[in-house]
């Protein structure tokens, strides 16, 4: 009979696993992903009930007012959070997942110092591993929070000698870990290596450009991954094993896939501001020899004129769009071109903006018809029999030369083409680049006009001149 | 090597290829979302810390394991809660898809 | 239950879900070698029979063994080769794919 | 120290699992197929190897004769069977493969009898679910073997009360097993429940038609894994329980991807001899309202003329080809055309033959060069400008009533669309069905016409006919 609660554990955790994986599976595709969220959720739900039931929990209330603690502080943060912030939320989040899975290690320490028994090796090694990545993920996370919130600059903080200084930190957490092998009851030298794993997390991110943060999100998830799966080696429950692993891989694909959507590799999204592989950057130089040539730019009430009489637009959104907010007035200049009759569209790039599905969420909070929006697979061949191409805000996504020009940076990534419709107008603030910091020759064109201006107040100015028509 | 941690880096492996094969192809929107949930999974070290917080005498380790407690609870419930509200965004897809 | 039979409930499940997964599309020229060569790996329960007919005297338990042996020895090694013979026969067509 | 041999043999069961998981994944695409049987050969052969060294192995001499006798017979057998012959070679091979799983079960319960100690209720689980998965694998198997090897009538075998026989079967398993649960030495039941489990298999097996086989000896594939990973159960061991779970589920997913190319369920493959899900078979009654259309037939002087002044012709083998090994003859009348000038290509449709790539099989081995095979996807928007369609004993994967008639059983099941080629000849003995069962309109259509005639004479007569051209 004693044997029944902890076999009735293990059988609930196996359930639990197996709604994670299945939840997993499910959030890969659109139909299902709801779905998938709620069984991994249910899952989570049967893990935490059932582990209640554990032997070692006797010190009930305290558990349960953090877990209402925890679950108020989440629940408020995920309804108070605007969808724009998305990347950034779910940063956080990780960020203290993370610090959870750490605090795991360092609790299990404290424990086994005060209950002073000899440490087994492979717990000693599993709790070293939890506290270096739970660390990392933890201040990792929060950097890329706060360049993704404005709190910090989001371009690339490089300093002199940064890379043998991460080199020392790196071998200052190795011997430290080795002395810990000998000696685990050594409380300064593990504090000292908790506070080299929290370094090392703000020394990976800050090089690193704040347009890259989602990869890097991406990355510290499947990490924080890895730390639960570290705790789970620490505390030895199958559950935290199973779901870290689970996590760790399934996020290491997810990290692999945006990168390419990006046309970026791993490397050079992490090492780029040390010049190893920065495609990316380096590009920016190209725009160097843009200088004679002629741009046409045009105002609004002549842009108004060219959308109102034509009998098709096509509005391709970008990360400018975002930065200014201009979503509803966006929405507002279509409604009105549809009044005259016009055919408007919205063409979707998978990574214009900043994040995946940018686009789509500031479209759905503006309420554009979904069926107005196409994806890029599908709108391009339309593109040419288009009347007029809007670009509002967007750049790279855009760039003709991903398809011409095989020494741009971005060469190979599939674009927007609407330098094959019949116009095509540009809404952006000045000449300068994109996130891929290369120039664009969509911008030359003789079928290109501009309209230069924040693309808020352009677009509005475009709804009262088409209101006028 | 102790039974039980051969056992346990039997299933690490294990679902560190369950992880790898499950994800094939994703549509970039449902990118941030399986992100999000995927994170709120891994808020999973929660039942660590109601191990680690479970004893009943006040020392530190029991206090570290509250902290973890609400900690890894706001990453859960706030994960899928987030999840949830982005993927009801693209509910009209959804019927479409 | 005891936790040996608990932890081979984990890595059965385990791997039932990597199996599941592993297979996505396979092009129908490919269905017998890949049966085949599957059939070959399920002769793993050679190693089963190994351990059985260990013991130093000749006992039934011991003869069964040793014709579990054979037999899956068969299975194994006949199942990889015939998989290869096949799959040379697309040799061509692998340099295309 | 005593400690390390069992480490290293359990990690390198690990590292086995992994080779056997990736070679899995590599036999599913044709680019790396060879390689990941190869992956899975060197993965078997470390478990092997590595088992020999576990402490409960203290007698070498024998085992070591057995494996050495196990390899050469399946050596000799792999290269002695001929390509035609594989599916039954795998059944086969299966079959052996599920006798030994059981087998292990069936020993360790002689041990556990001569021990004489109480036996574990799990144990006595496994073992019982052992006997019963293997039995029914070797005995299943051996019967599609001899189906297939034509020792046996393809025919489904229904007989008066089947079906409360095979429910008496089950029943009296079930009550044996409860019987050997409460007393786990009774040798007498023990040998009844394994008798029975032979029988199940038997029964399972023969209600269903020879075509079917290879669909069959895939799902026994499937259950030769679960029997391994419940003999891993039986004594304990991860490898058995991973590989046996990996080859149970992908044998599954298998199964069902064939189905699927066939356009059959799953179910309607296993109990369509019982009338319960039978639409391939109840079409059979379609070709009565054939009488009174009009059949087109020539002989192989005038088919001869017509191939020969052709511009381009499509060769389309099927099921009659490989019964009248008439692969070579073939091959010899696309050289004779190709002579001529003619354009010559052959159409390969994924489930033409019996077995999954049969016709790539038997044209391989008559050296038809590999550019001129073709997919169907890649062929059928080609066949409109083809001046001959040649159909070589195919039938069912040319029925263009998969495509109109949407009471026909294989409706929805994508098909050579030779009847939008200019002219279509059709080789075969007479107006018999195809293995589906119904009735093909493309033989009455007026562009097509018959030559009738075992397809091994008829093509040699079309060779020497087009050699007098
Ligand atoms: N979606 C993702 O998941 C993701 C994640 C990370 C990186 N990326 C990368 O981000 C890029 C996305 O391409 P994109 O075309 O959307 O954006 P982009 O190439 O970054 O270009 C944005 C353009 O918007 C203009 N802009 C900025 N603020 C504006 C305002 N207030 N009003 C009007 N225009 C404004 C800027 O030009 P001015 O300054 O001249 O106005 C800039 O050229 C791609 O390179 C992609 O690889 C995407
Ligand atoms: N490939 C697989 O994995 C697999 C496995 C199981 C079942 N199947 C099924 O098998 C069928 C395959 O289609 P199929 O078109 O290849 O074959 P089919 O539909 O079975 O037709 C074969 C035709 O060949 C003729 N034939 C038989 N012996 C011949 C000979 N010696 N010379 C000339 N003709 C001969 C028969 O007509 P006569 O008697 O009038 O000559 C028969 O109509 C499909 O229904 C498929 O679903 C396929």
């Amino acid at each position: 009979m004693s044997d029944l609660i902890p076999t009735g554990i293990q059988l609930t955790y196996l359930v639990a696993a197996s709604l994670f994986i299945l939840g997993l599976k499910k959030l890969g595709s659109p139909a299902t992903a709801r779905n998938g969220n709620v069984m991994a959720a249910v899952g989570m739900l049967l893990a935490v009930v059932v582990t209640l039931l554990d032997q070692q929990v006797l010190n009930y209330q305290m558990i349960l007012l953090g877990l209402a603690i925890g679950a108020s502080i989440g629940a408020i943060a995920a309804y108070k959070v605007e969808m724009t912030q998305m990347p950034q939320m779910v940063g956080l989040l990780n960020g203290l997942g993370g610090s959870a899975s750490a605090l795991v290690a360092v609790a299990e320490f404290w424990r086994l110092l005060g209950a002073s028994q000899s440490v087994p090796l492979d717990a000693s090694i599993s709790m070293l591993l939890d506290v270096l990545i739970g660390g990392v993920t933890f201040t990792g996370s929060a950097i890329a929070f706060a360049k993704l919130q404005g709190i910090m600059s989001g371009s690339p903080i490089t300093f002199p000698l940064q890379q043998p200084f991460n080199a020392l930190l790196l071998g200052s957490y190795l011997v430290g870990s080795a002395f810990l092998l000998i000696d685990p009851s050594n409380l300064p030298i593990f504090l000292g290596v908790v506070g080299v794993s929290l370094v090392l997390g703000v020394m990976f991110v800050i090089p690193i450009g704040g347009g890259d943060m989602p990869v890097v999100i991406s990355l510290l998830n499947s990490f924080s991954g890895l730390a639960a799966a570290a705790a789970g080696f620490v505390v030895m429950n199958n559950m935290l094993i199973i779901a870290g692993a689970l996590v760790g891989a399934s996020g290491l694909i997810l990290t692999e896939i945006m990168c390419k959507a990006m046309n970026r590799s791993l490397f050079s999204v992490l090492f780029s501001a040390f010049g190893t592989g920065g495609g990316a950057v380096a590009g920016g130089a190209a725009g160097a020899g843009a200088t004679d040539k002629v741009v046409h730019s045009i105002d609004p009430e002549e842009g108004a004129m060219m959308l109102g009489y034509a009998r098709s637009v096509v509005i391709v959104p970008g990360y400018g769009m975002a930065v200014a907010q201009a979503q509803h007035s966006v929405r507002e200049l279509a409604d009105q071109l549809e009044k005259l009759g016009v055919d408007v569209k919205y063409a979707i790039h998978p990574v214009a903006g900043r994040m995946p599905g940018h686009m789509n969420v500031l479209l759905a909070e503006a309420n554009v018809p979904y069926e107005q929006l196409h994806d890029m697979d599908d709108i391009n061949p339309q593109l040419e029999q288009t009347d007029v191409a809007l670009v509002i805000g967007a750049n790279d996504v855009v760039n003709p030369s991903a398809r011409t020009d095989d020494k741009s940076p971005i060469y190979g990534m599939p674009i927007l083409e609407v330098d094959k419709a019949k116009h095509t107008i540009v809404i952006k603030r000045g000449m300068s680049v994109g996130f891929a910091g290369v120039d664009n020759d969509l911008f030359y064109k003789d079928k290109t006009t501009m309209l230069f201006g924040s693309a808020k107040d352009m677009v509005a100015k475009l709804v009262s001149e088409v209101k006028q028509l | 090597m102790t039974e039980a941690l051969i056992a346990a880096l039997f299933v690490f492996a294990l679902a560190a290829f369950v992880g790898f094969e499950v994800i094939n192809k994703v549509p970039p929107t449902l990118h941030t979302p399986l992100m999000s949930g995927s994170n709120a999974i891994s808020g999973i070290s929660v039942l660590g810390a109601i191990v680690a917080s479970g004893a009943k005498e006040w020392k530190i380790s029991v206090i570290l394991g509250l902290i973890a407690v609400i900690l890894a609870t706001i990453n859960v419930v706030g994960g899928f809660l987030v999840t949830d509200r982005m993927l009801q965004m693209f509910k009209k897809k959804e019927i479409k898809a």
